[in-house]
């Protein structure tokens, strides 16, 4: 079991997800992050006084799936989510030890998925 | 015995800048007897060419001293000339001008804030990364629309003279006049200033309805130059069709606050400019209609409800003086037509999606709003019901609609303001018991209106949409206006999900 | 010597929809001299079985022509007849009745601005995931009030003739009335349609008052039935008691614009809301209370800010007139009242907590507000300052003590409305100047109005519970009523906690 | 022939808690005629020392009877006795003062608003954290500073005598007066109720206006410390020199509705305040400049937009009649100013930072409205433009200015109000009509209020901060006010970053 | 060292909260979080159109313990935040490999409990 | 590769900030946060009633790293975030197992840094 962590364009988030859902892949948690990358901040005014701001609004998206499915969730996430732009996103992997499905108590593979 | 001694005063010594000529009554000063002021009034007619039945006017006061106490009163004196050359002298006191200008000052203040009602509303029905652009627009359109009309838009909407038919006239640019012409004998309620004032207050109305239909994707400059040119040139020139002395007035046009000439107008612009821009990233796709939700309802309701109450203001204010009955009873239809544009909403939305959707009974009160502002004067209060529930089930039918036609009206500006507003001016004739006033001449009338209104607003965006560009990128529209024309956020330090 | 011409003008034809009938006076049309005035008065009085000092009047015009210039007086011409069969003439200029009206025209619009005033302080005391709810229910009761008001409740609360005891009567349904009754003739400062405008804005605030202590739990259709029988019905008959003519007249009641007749009233419907209804969710829990605190302060501050605002309105015309000093003492006694309410729930909250508790302080000044509103025409500065402190330290220990009795009322409706409104009625007696007035009288009438209101609304509330139901389920009690039962969120986009 | 009878009514039966002693008119009663009257007035003028030219003035009313109709007319009778000790009497109807005290009336409740408005405008351009600690000072300023004015600030502002030269007096502590001497003789329109209602909302904007440039992170007890000495005895001082009949009426001062002394004089205040107390932690580090946005620009815009709604009272009220001429130019000059304020403001901040600033563009509004304020009822359209312009320059300039000197004011209230105030004061008397206003008077009047102001609450601010302390602690600044002030949250559930 | 990461009803983050303290687990940090998982959407409806909204409000709750803790962990939140009904969450256990007091420097084990 | 997870004060996410660039660290992504620790609550009031807060506002940065970054970034958070009171915070450090970058594909310790 992996979980796998993206940070795209907040504007990408419903084409993401739109392709997850065709991939079946319909189990995600979604949060709101500021991010720093390569693409640079801007700058704001406010009152006379300019503001660096080189936190830009990303969205993270986490989905944590069976070993079998790191690709495919991978590959689909970088199909929805690329443009070609810089600040398009990144996406990490992690190890998960185990999980477990509240409701039933389920854990593992059964858990993660359906 | 009374004994009666007329003084005339030159009462007002404001310094005014004035860009127009006038004629000057030459009689004033004080201790001026009764007979030396009709032989001077009637020296000044005899220059005239047309003598008969006619009239001049003058402020002054009028002292009697009866039993050794004396009353002083203020007010007009009219000197009128009948069929038979024989003058006859009328005196009129001025304690209910105090009164009417008071009402309409009330009542233009009232307007003024229904212009934050505006921005409320489209703030609250649109997105949060659009909001500092749209309270800018709101705010700059009150300042540009004032000022251009004051240089000249009031002098085309009150040209006194047509020039071009009774389509166009201008009076000439600026403000002021002769004083003695600004005050009491200016009208029957209110000075030439507290005129200004309430008309700048509909120009600024008119743009603003703009506004909501044109937000989250316009560019600003290009909008604030599409205001100046609709708030100071179309919009007067459609008002004085109908308010300035125009041709509408053969046909018999009743339209008492502008259901046409402010609403209609304002949403055949708001039409032409959702037409042009085209809609919105993401609201149309593939066919399909997503919504794209307003970000602050707290803030929408805010804006709907000081709509409501500006619009005592706006219906009130403009019989143009204070009569209590007529007044009051435009105040009460006024609110019967919103109250029941309200119920109507609720109950049509809340039919066709299974719960009541708050937008809805929102726009169905600014709906009834518009729908009675035509005949609030002239109708029952049955009629005002009937004709503000018909204008909150046509503005639920009528945001649909636009959906279908893939027109993206974010906060339904051509719902209530042009769809309502030319139901407002049909219904009228419908139901109105305006003299001359017939359901044909009012539905050539609001043809008129809304035809020239959005084939000129068409063009002016069309002609900046192929200069300076009306749309901002894409790019933009994503990230949001805020941080693109103005470099600034309206909720810093919230945490915001900006993926839509 | 003056030629006095009495020329009397039907003044109305506004065609009102009318389901009343009304005696119209035979006189009318122009040129009608005074002796056939009198006469065709007189006859039409011979008609009616009493004689004895009894007057009628007519809406008419007067002219005065004098030296060569004449001047007509518009105003209300009285004849009376005395009781040695004698009749009289008098002449009242309509000038004041002008202002008067437009003074109670304005204080009308102060009044409906407070409905923005309860919806914010709602909103912002309660949490984000029923906001839409809220507004939703608040801008509804403004149209529902006025409506089913219009329909029936005006006609129940000033009927005429009671029908039961001078207890119930009801004039029949709708709106309007004979011409020529409605103007000048129908009171002293305002006419038909002010006082219905006016009074519609009472009876929807009534409703509102309840919402405070009902919400995040009610379901909205409920709610919309409870406020139409309570604002059409229950409010109308109560106030019929006070203002309609009824038997608390007969105890020297006094109560200006309502501490009684309509806070006390809402309060006390609020208070059986709250029973009936339960507490929230998570407020009580194993004996211990919780705060549930309110999600934005901002716009509660907004709410009440614009509450103040209005009460100026509120108080202000239920004097009935623009007399300056009635008036304008009215307005003083109000700010001095409110302000020592905030002053004294400030302190009070600040020794009693550690630290001065905003939503302590804001009640305040609602609480003085409401204090004042039974007596503000009848004490001096001093007193009003006593009362509205008064009233700022009850609200405090107020809210404390239903925490205490494990009633939940979210915004403090009972505390502000039915505490201090209570408060303010037996004050009246205290320290009023009014005549007959007396503390007995006032206590035994604010019995009456509490007991009857939270009576009638104990039943409403349970009858709709024991058939459609009145409570959410809990699943959209915790996920907010916003998505239950309007499918919408107020803040899209905004990251929210919801997990109380 | 008319026969006059002269009853004379004490109309006037609050009962007022008065501290005042005061001389009452010994006629009163019904059936004086006017002989008695005479004679009674003279009688107690004969035991006034000064007899020469001078009269008195009592309220009653006057039947006119004429041809078998009687008319009844309420106003004022003057008694005013001539060089050669002949007396005669005036009599004045009072339908214009009823009039002109509504007008009052409605101005002063629009300047209530304007504390909503500054309200508003302070949270909106502040963080988050400090909102409720925001809203707390702006509601309780209205409260204490009402009271503390009508104990004190009153009778110090319009002393009757100065005591100290004309720079200082007082009329003793406390509200209300002679009955008889509070109503149609206090003045020309209003009542003295009236007076104080429109009196105390300028006393606590003075003290709203320091609110702003002191903002989160001074203690709230210390504030309202402050704030209860400044609108109680600094302001009504300086208020006093220029409207209570002090020395700057010897320099021909004129100040319409208090440029300089409401405005400048808040804004000296306020410039002292931020100056004791030092900037916000992270505004000025090492040297540069850092912006801390404000955390709402709708509920900043909504403080604006009502900011400039209550102007129009502010202003208008300030001719302190309903005149429609002078009220009615009075809020045209006051909408051109502000209108070309925003202009001004949002061009050169266009031009300065390459994209419009909002927040400048809310600025330049306001800077507008206090620039006219001195000489909205002196100056043309086209010099109300100017002026409006120039202030609208001036604020963006003054805002950076203030930064380069590293002096903190969250919402620019010395920018607008002090640098702003200032102007408007000195352009008055450039482009002014008032009779005897230099601008050399002008200037050296501004000067005396500045000074005042700015040294006195440097004073106070300064024993505050050494006695029981004036700023928050860097952990509760850091942490916000809310939280530190009040343990409480402005927007409870909502997800806000902190870190600034 | 292990990382739990819980999703769970935004409503029950009290009684788990409640939970965990009363077995004198006391630190953890909470964000917001929008999830999709076998519960399902509702539908939303603005202006005449309807919304699928398929990601639901959701708590994540994190909290890093000793290998000994995490079973109990596992199971109090399990017990408090169970409804039985479909959406009650899920709970990941991630490998933590140190961790650091930032006020003392203490490392690992030390520094993720007292 | 490593994910570094620091809790800490809201108000020193300017200096971290700084220090971190300084260091040449210049990618993370921020999240709010509520946290409960050591530091404890506080009570806030609201109309009579008493509220016990134990969740405080905490900034969540999260920095993934090429293992030889590690030390130096948590450092750096150190010396930046200190402040020697309770409440200062606590880094974590989690194993990541790969690493990709949306916009190029490239993977691993290419995408995490420059
Ligand atoms: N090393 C990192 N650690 C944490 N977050 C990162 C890292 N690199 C990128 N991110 C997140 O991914 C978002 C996208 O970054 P982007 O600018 O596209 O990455 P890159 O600079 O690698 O092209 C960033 O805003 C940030 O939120
Ligand atoms: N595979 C997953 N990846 C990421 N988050 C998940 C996953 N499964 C569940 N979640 C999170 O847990 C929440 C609860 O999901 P729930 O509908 O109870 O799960 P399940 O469908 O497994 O019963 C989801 O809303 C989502 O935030
Ligand atoms: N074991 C943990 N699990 C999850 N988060 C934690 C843990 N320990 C600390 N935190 C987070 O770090 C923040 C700082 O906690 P602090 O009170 O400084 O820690 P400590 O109690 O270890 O000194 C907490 O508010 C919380 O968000």
């Amino acid at each position: 079991m992996k979980l796998i962590v993206a940070y795209i364009q907040p504007q990408k988030l419903n084409a993401v997800k739109q392709a997850l859902y065709s991939k079946e892949i319909s189990r995600m948690s979604i949060t709101n992050a500021l991010g720093a990358g390569q693409q640079g901040g801007y700058t704001e005014n406010y009152r006379g006084v300019e503001i660096e701001v080189n936190l830009r609004k990303k969205v993270r998206i986490e989905i944590a799936v069976n070993d079998s499915f790191v690709d495919s969730t991978v590959e689909t996430i970088i199909e929805a989510a690329r443009s070609g732009k810089i600040g398009d996103g990144k996406i990490f992997i992690y190890p998960i030890e185990e999980c477990i499905r509240i409701r039933t108590g389920e854990k593992g593979t059964d858990a993660i998925g359906g | 015995m009374n004994k009666l001694i007329i003084s005339l005063l030159c009462l007002m010594t404001l310094g005014v800048f004035s860009s127009q000529a006038g004629t000057e009554l030459a009689v004033s000063g004080e201790g001026i007897t009764l007979e030396s002021f009709k032989g001077s009034v009637k020296a000044s007619w005899d220059e005239l060419e047309t003598k008969e039945e006619t009239s001049a006017s003058v402020e002054g006061s009028k002292t009697v001293t009866d039993d050794g106490i004396s009353e002083t009163y203020t007010g007009v004196i009219t000197y009128t000339i009948a069929a038979d050359g024989e003058g006859s002298l009328s005196f009129e006191s001025d304690d209910k001008f105090w009164t009417s200008n008071v009402f309409m000052m009330f009542c233009a203040v009232l307007v003024f804030i229904m212009h934050l009602g505006f921005c409320c509303l489209e703030v609250g029905f649109s997105r949060a990364k659009n909001s500092v652009n749209i309270i800018f627009k709101n705010f700059t359109i009150v300042a540009i629309a004032t000022l251009i009309y004051g240089a000249i838009g009031f002098n085309i909407m009150y040209p006194g003279d047509f020039s071009i038919g009774s389509f166009f006239g201008f009076a000439g640019p600026g403000l002021g006049g002769t004083a003695g012409e600004m005050g009491m004998t200016y009208s029957d309620g209110y000075t030439y200033w507290t005129d200004f004032l309430f008309q700048a207050m509909f120009a600024a109305a008119t743009a603003s309805i703009v506004s909501g239909a044109v937000c989250e994707r316009i560019k600003i400059n290009s909008f604030l130059i599409f205001c100046t040119i609709f708030a100071g040139v179309i919009y007067p020139i459609i008002g004085s069709w109908g308010w300035g002395g125009g041709f509408l007035g053969d046909w018999g046009f009743h339209d008492l606050a502008g259901s046409g000439l402010v609403h209609a107008t304002g949403g055949a612009g708001a039409l032409a400019g959702a037409i042009v821009l085209g809609p919105r990233i993401g609201k149309y796709v593939n066919g399909k209609t997503f919504a794209i939700m307003g970000h602050n309802m707290p803030i929408a309701a805010i804006g709907a409800f000081l709509l409501w109450f500006g619009w005592f203001g706006f219906n009130g204010g403009s019989q143009l003086n204070g009569d209590p009955m007529g007044t009051s009873g435009i105040m009460v239809m006024t609110l019967l037509a919103s109250t029941a544009g309200v119920v109507a909403a609720m109950i049509l939305s809340w039919i066709l999606s299974g719960k009541p959707d708050l937008s809805m009974v929102l726009n169905g009160a600014l709906a009834g709003l518009v729908g009675i502002t035509a005949g609030a004067d002239v109708v029952s209060p049955l009629y005002a019901v009937i004709i503000g529930a018909v204008a909150g089930l046509l503005v639920v039918v009528a945001v649909i609609a636009l959906d279908k036609l893939k027109i993206d009206d974010p906060v339904g500006a051509v719902p209530v303001h042009l769809v309502c507003g030319s139901w407002g001016v049909v219904a009228t004739g419908i139901f109105g018991t305006a003299e001359g006033c017939t359901v044909l001449g009012q539905i050539k009338s609001i043809l008129c209106i809304v035809v020239f209104a959005f084939v000129c607003a068409f063009i002016i965006f069309t002609i900046i949409k192929v200069t300076i560009g009306l749309r901002v990128s894409e790019e933009e529209e994503l990230e949001g206006l805020d941080l693109g024309e103005h470099g600034m956020e309206a909720y810093s330090g919230f945490q915001i999900f900006t993926n839509q």
